[in-house]
């Protein structure tokens, strides 16, 4: 309170302010690294800062060194920090067997290898050496997959390259839709 | 235009606004506020009366008027930090003075009056130290005025229409209701004979009140329709018949008991019912855009017109 | 058109509004009135679906009017071409082209083709028969002399060229007609035509934008051809300020799109070789490249994609391993997929950041369809529909599904975010950017080339010392990749290497051009091969922007050779010189003896603007140096697609597969070519002048907002996402509203042939009703973000749909379906099939 | 009727509380003639302040799901379809009006004289060294004396039960008020505040407020010659009833029909007027007792 005689009689100013106030610095300063990264929704492909606290992500916000964004967003983008960090998002494996009713624990190891083993007896089914006119197909229509437009370049193409040796044809994404 | 999206049309009555949406916020405030603004003020002009009454050597009706304030000042605390969002910090009311702040002000007149108030009080039933116990009913009583219309100040200092150009005349309603309960109160207390002082203050307290709500509405024009419409309205109507009622028994009941019971009684509901209309008319003023609209956008042509002949809408 | 920038793409939009704040005219010509066309200079309404009239409006507005850039029309476009004597218009034959198989639905698109070519074989068309990716290859224009063709009319009078042929089919294009169809005022019409040929020239060029707006239809290709002809006619390509802008919806579609997981092409868009009885390599490449152009070198990109996959394995004497790869034989695209499933041919199914339970179009299907797979796996960060939908898809409710009956093993693997994992995307510019890891994924998470990798890992090695000759791919694939970390994360930088490409000594290659095709080099996708040149990784160069001039030419890495425009050698005159001061961009320097500018040439930079090609020059080589458009075989701009489109070489107005209205035009109704998936559970409605066809009379389209990103996955799941768009709705016009009851802020049902769905209404002038044809049509459109899980739900509008497809691309049309519209919410339970019962389907109708 | 108090075009007590420390006066142009509407400023500012989500309802109301600035809303963009006079006539006009979409971005105005501020009893709410309004979470006490002092309804306080039952587990701020800080904590590190960073279109500038003014005098001419009559700007003028706002605005309508009071002033203003009349009424008090009490000794 009696701070307020030092030039501010009324109490409005410094008089007011906590010692809180005084030291407060944006948690950024706290960040142990911070990453340059592209915003993950749409194809204009913002440059995002990405802020990393106590291994978490504290902070998204605009990259202004993107000759793209200079370091704008849009309300997708700026939301990104509670995309990567939803509380819906799902840390763990989850099962559901068939005709089963309820979602099951699963290892991650235990659930790769049971799709490995369904792969390779999918393929060996639905094999297609050739069709009835005698034409070379080497392929399997039972196995299927779709998505990509939202992963990296070296994901797609590992993706692309493992289905194709495999004989697996029907590989979509969203371009498609 | 559409049904659905208004687009800043006019509404029926002529102005325009965000789909009706209120400009101001309505307070956060709880019915214990007025409930306050009813119990400080009496106890203000209470302890006037008591002062009053001490420098008379009306010592019955200073009794009285004390445990009038004692009582009301005691219970109003608690009101006002159960209102805060977070009561714990209620200390932080002392962190400064403003002076811009009638909240602040008003904080510091209710600690220093209800620290007197105390003081007399405990002085008084102890029955020792009879120049502190002056001491402290001088303080009290000399800041009793102010704890009854300091809360007017504080509803006026805001935005909301109907308080804020209330400003000249609703300390006056305080303090003309804040006289008819505090008369009220001690003349139910105080045995007949010595409560003629206390009855004639119930009722000049009421006609201020009566005359200053009078002027208030009047110089509101329609800012005062929240007064006649919508939830304020019973409790203006309610108000206004209580303390009527109260006055003209108060004035008939002479040294009756029972009559100034009656009438006493009538005149605290009045006084209750008057700060609890005032409260629910500033809900109203906020809720609804067209008081806020309508007189800014009256001022602005009015200063348009001033400045050149031909305004502009 | 056929863009809502300013909601889809908003930060894209800033440069748009930077524009108009210096000046520039903005036009949006959209059904809906979005937050883009509040920014406009001006808004033009048309029917959804009307977009080839109004463009078609616009062509014959600039050739009636005699706007075109002449100079640049006659040298950097085809129209001077002569075609075909065979060739019949749509004129002709009342909305079908020449050479339309009624049986089959299919064109032989032998008759399209420059006079004096050599027709392709039967083989080629076959091969050509699925995918609008094979436009780019250079087409028909197979054995052209010298990049040449045989015969050309320079003054643009012969009249069977380009150019007058052209000129008659848009003929009927009138300001009249575009009103009739369309349902905006001929007025509006011409100012949009005029502000265009205003701000193109010499001095000013225009840009086009377009996004799925213009893409999901059943005429989807020949809108954008629409667009190419206005853009090629004002010398708009090439140019700095022109163009046609794809604005693509995800991160990295682009990049999923030239390294595709899509089934009719390999990385680079080299076709997916047919099924043949036998085919070597060299007969491949003969057959589906042109020899002039830069197609001209397809050996070497597949045989370096062929050394990429299989590494030392592929060797000229095993013709590169080129019989490992599988054969296409038809449509194997997503939709077919989810048919397939109801038939259970279709065994297992990846997602990956998919969710067709909401995404694709007649949804519903989708859902039943994955009830009837064996197994599935779903890689996402949440739990989305298409993992769920065995305990909570709207079908459980109306009694079609049960939980118990549903066989479909389900295995859910939590994905890393793009914060948890190194890699690049390709933006909507082919733009690639490289995002780098912040943090370990936590838990089970793993990002995608974590899974795909260690899957084909184990597969290898559960596989290891098979002697099936069905299993030898999987084992000669090069699938040796370092791993960092305690989750032994395969390392992007050296994916992202071998896309890139390298040669004998294992040193990144510089580009395609030093691509071979004796084996000595491999590269994953010869478009983006460039990028790791140097050793460097190009994509992650982070050079600010603002330390560089405004072609930022060091951030990321564009393909190709990080060309910012392509066939930006049209920026200059066909001498080299630039068009105009202002709007120069590259040119030809003739003291230095190079082309040069602001931009990586897209030319051969020593090339000169003067060169004409040697006889039997091959490739890139047989491009002379006035023909900026090098990809193409005879290195033009096509007005007239000889080749490489299965709908025809012009564009054309055909209604959309459901219509309250007969296209005015012709007797042909819609696309003659589009592909029509019917099912049970996917009718069509029936369309104008059939019986039950005014059962559906208003117009249904789908939409986007800023707030969400498309079937919600990603945003329904954040919250403060979810709280500013909280709610499935539908925007209807007041003059709807009062027609049908509905009122804003309630419920209205909205109801096809394949279901019904319930959403909050807002009534909005946004919307109006248009004069279509004399009478007044309504339009209703939907966003389609909700569906049954997130933080907000709601009903999903993709439900709606049928598979109607576009033929050369496969997309479904969802922006210009019909519907009918009551108030209140649907009908719960079994009674929710009752009422669509209850409404007339379609029957067969083949191809008109 | 005794004239308005003239508190002066300067914040009161700012600079010279500061010494030293002061810092140019930080405010906010938002131009919203060239505000998309497409929200960022909403979720980059909860993202950074984290402010909780408080609304999952659908309003009807255009694109507005937000519906008005409170604790839990510090940016709201306002959506107003509205039909109006054609700008270009055509020849065969069917329409003489045309559609019209306003969007604007609000947000605390950080008013020269704030009337949140001067009210606050305990100081929580205070001047900053860049002259914004804030207001210390760590001093409030809630007792939401700002709420209905602020002429623009932009304070509320933060309760329980106004916030979706997922977000209830660990909410800050409950029981105190909580409106736009003007990001003081970035400011303090030289940043920009969230929300004008984000901004795409840059319909909200951040800067100095001196020079945000002659920048927005300038747009404003450009937009009238244009034809854009309407175009006016709301709160730059520091002799208004708020001495100026440090947030202030180019509409294209008036102030009202996007929610804002078209000539706010700060109860400040009239505080001798309102302290007189209540100093007076108590007087009048005290003399109703002495008059009372003197009054039976006749």
């Amino acid at each position: 309170m009696f701070g307020q005689l030092r030039d501010d009689p009324l109490g409005l100013a410094r008089s007011a302010r906590s010692r809180r106030s005084e030291t407060l610095r944006p948690r950024t300063d706290r960040a142990e690294r911070v990453v340059k990264s592209v915003c993950p929704f749409c194809a204009v492909g913002c440059g995002q800062l990405v802020y990393v606290q106590d291994g978490e992500v504290s902070q998204i916000e605009g990259d202004p060194d993107s000759p793209i964004s200079r370091g704008r967003l849009c309300p997708k983008g700026a939301g990104t920090r509670h995309f990567v960090t939803s509380p819906l998002r799902e840390y763990r494996v989850k099962y559901r067997r068939p005709h089963g009713s309820e979602w099951e624990q699963l290892s991650l190891d235990q659930a790769m290898d049971m799709i490995a083993d369904r792969v390779i007896k999918s393929r060996r089914e639905t094999w297609q050496e050739q069709d009835e006119q005698g034409r070379r197909l080497n392929r399997t229509l039972g196995i299927a997959s779709l998505g990509g437009a939202t992963l990296d370049n070296e994901e797609n193409y590992l993706m692309k390259k493992f289905f194709t040796a495999m004989g697996a044809v029907s590989i979509e994404n969203q371009a498609r839709i | 235009m559409s049904a659905a999206q208004n687009g800043g049309a006019p509404a029926a009555d002529g102005y325009r606004s965000y789909y009706g949406k209120p400009v101001l916020k309505e307070p956060v405030w709880e019915p214990i506020v007025p409930a306050y603004f009813f119990l400080g003020g009496t106890a203000g002009a209470a302890a006037s009366l008591g002062l009053a009454a001490r420098i008379t050597g009306n010592a019955p009706l200073a009794r009285a008027a004390t445990y009038v304030n004692a009582l009301a000042i005691t219970a109003s605390p608690p009101l006002l930090i159960a209102d805060l969002g977070r009561p714990e910090r209620f200390l932080n009311m002392l962190r400064m003075f403003k002076l811009t702040s009638p909240m602040s002000v008003g904080t510091w007149i209710v600690s220093a009056s209800g620290l007197a108030s105390g003081a007399a009080t405990a002085l008084e039933l102890l029955g020792r130290m009879p120049r502190a116990k002056l001491a402290a009913e001088a303080a009290a009583g000399a800041l009793g005025p102010f704890l009854a219309t300091y809360t007017a100040a504080l509803l006026a200092d805001t935005s909301i229409p109907v308080w804020h150009e209330a400003r000249r005349e609703l300390p006056f309603v305080f303090a003309g209701s804040s006289a008819a309960s505090a008369g009220a109160a001690s003349a139910l207390l105080a045995a007949p004979p010595q409560a003629a002082a206390a009855r004639r203050l119930a009722v000049a307290g009421a006609a201020l009140e009566l005359v200053a709500t009078a002027l208030m509405q009047r110089r509101l024009g329609f800012l005062a329709d929240p007064y006649r419409r919508g939830s304020a309205a019973k409790l203006t109507a309610s108000s206004g018949a209580l303390t009527a009622a109260g006055t003209a028994g108060m004035l008939v009941a002479g040294r009756s008991r029972a009559g100034t019971l009656a009438a006493g009684t009538l005149l605290l509901a009045g006084s209750l019912a008057k700060r609890l209309a005032v409260f629910r008319a500033g809900f109203e003023s906020a809720r609804d855009p067209r008081y806020t609209i309508v007189s800014q956008r009256r001022r602005v042509e009015r200063r348009a017109a001033r400045s050149q002949p031909s305004s502009r809408r | 058109m056929g863009s809502n920038m300013a909601e889809c793409h908003p930060v894209g939009f800033q440069w748009v509004m930077e524009a108009k704040l210096r000046g520039a005219q903005l036009i949006h010509v959209d059904p809906r009135f979005t937050r883009t066309s509040a920014m406009a200079t001006r808004y033009v309404p048309i029917r959804a679906g009307s977009d080839i009239a109004f463009l078609g409006g616009i062509v014959n507005y600039i050739l009636e009017h005699g706007r075109e850039f002449r100079e640049y029309v006659v040298n950097y476009t085809n129209a001077p071409v002569i075609v075909d004597e065979g060739f019949k218009d749509t004129e002709d034959l009342d909305g079908l082209f020449s050479g339309f198989d009624e049986e089959t639905g299919r064109y032989d698109n032998s008759t399209w083709q420059y006079a004096g070519m050599e027709v392709r074989g039967a083989v080629q068309s076959d091969e050509t028969a699925l995918s609008g990716h094979q436009v780019g290859y250079g087409g028909a224009a197979a054995h052209m002399r010298r990049g040449e063709p045989p015969e050309e009319d320079p003054t643009l009078e012969h009249p069977r060229c380009v150019f007058q042929i052209l000129k008659r089919h848009f003929s009927r294009y009138t300001p009249e007609l575009v009103e009739e169809v369309c349902g905006c005022s001929r007025e509006q019409l011409v100012a949009v035509a005029e502000a265009l040929c205003d701000n193109s020239g010499r001095e000013r060029t225009s840009a086009f934008c377009y996004a799925v707006g213009w893409t999901q239809h059943t005429i989807g290709v020949q809108i954008i051809r629409t667009a190419a002809i206005i853009q090629l006619l004002l010398g708009n390509m090439g140019r700095t300020g022109g163009g046609i802008m794809a604005l693509r919806g995800h991160t990295s579609i682009q990049g999923s799109t030239d390294i595709p997981t899509l089934f009719d092409i390999l990385p680079g868009y080299i076709p997916m070789p047919h099924a043949h009885e036998q085919q070597t390599l060299a007969e491949f490449v003969q057959q589906n490249a042109s020899t002039t152009g830069w197609w001209g070198r397809l050996d070497a990109y597949m045989v370096s994609l062929l050394k990429a996959y299989f590494g030392d394995r592929a060797t000229a004497e095993n013709d590169f391993c080129f019989d490992h790869l599988p054969r296409i034989s038809g449509d194997h695209s997503t939709y077919q997929a989810a048919l397939d499933m109801l038939e259970h041919k279709v065994k297992g199914f990846f997602l990956w950041g998919e969710n067709p339970a909401v995404g694709s179009a007649n949804s519903r299907l989708h859902r039943i369809a994955l009830a009837n797979l064996e197994w599935l796996v779903v890689r996402d960060l949440v739990e989305i529909e298409s993992a769920s939908f065995w305990h909570d898809a709207p079908e459980l409710e109306t009694g079609e599904l049960k939980t118990e009956d549903i066989a479909t093993e389900v295995f859910l693997l939590p994905a890393a975010a793009h914060t948890e994992k190194n890699g690049s995307f390709t933006n909507t510019q082919r733009l690639l950017q490289w995002h780098f890891k912040a943090l370990e994924p936590p838990g089970d998470c793993r990002s995608d080339l974590w899974f795909m990798y260690h899957l084909g890992r184990r597969i290898r090695e559960k596989l290891a010392g098979s002697d099936d000759p069905r299993d030898r791919p999987i084992l000669d694939l090069e699938w040796d990749y370092p791993t960092e970390g305690e989750q032994e994360d395969p390392r992007a930088e050296a994916v992202l290497r071998e896309i890139s490409g390298w040669d004998t000594e294992g040193r990144a290659v510089s580009g395609f051009g030093d691509l071979k095709a004796d084996g000595s080099t491999a590269c994953g996708c010869w478009i983006y091969s460039g990028c790791y040149a140097g050793e460097e990784n190009l994509p992650a160069r982070k050079r600010p922007g603002q330390e560089q001039n405004w072609v930022a030419a060091e951030w990321g890495w564009a393909w190709p050779l990080n060309r910012r425009i392509l066939y930006n050698r049209a920026s200059a005159d066909p001498d080299g010189k630039p068009w105009s001061e202002r709007k120069k961009y590259v040119w030809w320097d003739e003291t230095q003896g190079r082309w040069t500018g602001y931009d990586v040439p897209d030319f051969g930079a020593d090339k000169r603007p003067d060169y004409v090609p040697p006889d039997g020059a091959l490739a890139e080589k047989a491009i002379a140096g006035r023909h900026p458009f090098i990809m193409q075989a005879d290195g033009r701009g096509w007005l007239f697609v000889p080749s490489g489109l299965q709908d025809g070489p012009l564009p054309t107005h055909f209604e959309p597969q459901e219509s309250p209205f007969r296209n005015p035009l012709y007797g042909q109704q819609s696309n003659p070519a589009r592909k029509q998936r019917r099912h049970r559970l996917s009718p069509f409605n029936p369309t104008a002048g059939h019986k039950g066809g005014d059962a559906y009379p208003y117009v249904l389209t789908t939409f986007r907002l800023t707030e969400h990103h498309t079937a919600g996955g990603m945003t329904r799941t954040v919250p403060y996402l979810a709280e500013v768009q909280p709610e499935m709705f539908c925007e209807v016009s007041p003059a709807l509203a009062a027609e049908r009851g509905l009122e804003n802020g309630g419920w209205a049902t909205i109801i096809t042939s394949r279901t019904a769905i319930e959403a909050r209404v807002l009534v909005t002038d946004r919307l109006r009703p248009l004069q279509v044809q004399g009478s007044e049509l309504h339009q209703v459109a939907v966003p389609w973000h909700w569906g049954s899980r997130g933080l907000v739900t709601g009903e999903s509008a993709n439900d709606l749909f049928g598979l109607a497809l576009d033929p050369n691309v496969l997309i479904q049309e969802v922006r210009g379906a019909t519907c009918d519209i009551r108030p209140g919410r649907r009908p719960r339970g079994p009674a929710l099939r009752e009422l669509v019962e209850s409404y007339p389907h379609a029957r067969q109708e083949r191809h008109r | 009727m005794s004239p308005a108090l003239n508190l002066g075009t300067k914040p009161l007590g700012w600079p010279q509380s500061y010494g030293e420390e002061a810092a140019p006066r930080m405010g906010f142009f938002t131009d919203t003639s060239i505000c998309i509407g497409c929200k960022a400023c909403e979720i980059a500012c909860k993202e950074w302040n984290e402010v909780p989500e408080d609304n999952l309802v659908f309003s009807g109301q255009s694109f507005d799901n937000t519906g008005a600035l409170s604790a839990n809303s510090w940016r709201h963009v306002a959506f107003i379809e509205q039909n109006v006079p054609a700008a270009t006539p055509t020849a065969e006009a069917e329409l003489p009006e045309e559609l019209r979409w306003l969007m604007s971005s609000d947000v605390c105005k950080h008013c020269t004289h704030a009337a949140c501020l001067d009210v606050c009893p305990t100081g929580a709410i205070f001047r900053t060294e860049f002259g914004t309004v804030v207001i210390q979470d760590d001093v409030c006490n809630g007792c939401g004396y700002c709420i209905p002092a602020c002429p623009f309804g932009v304070i509320s306080r933060r309760e329980r039960d106004q916030l979706p039952a997922a977000a209830g587990a660990e909410v800050a701020g409950l029981g105190t008020t909580h409106k736009c800080t003007l990001c003081y904590d970035r400011l303090k590190d030289g940043m920009e505040p969230a929300c004008a960073k984000a901004c795409p279109t840059n319909s909200i500038q951040f800067g100095e407020l001196d020079e945000l003014r002659e920048r927005a005098g300038q747009r404003v001419q450009e937009l009238q010659l244009q034809g854009a009559g309407e175009a006016r700007l709301y709160g730059e003028d520091p002799h208004d009833g708020v001495g100026g706002l440090g947030a202030f605005f180019l509409l294209l309508d008036d102030p009202e029909v996007y929610g804002l009071p078209p000539d706010p002033v700060v109860p400040t203003r009239h505080l001798p007027e309102i302290w007189g009349a209540a100093v007076l009424a108590g007087a009048a008090l005290a003399g109703a007792v002495v008059a009372a009490v003197a009054g039976g000794r006749k």
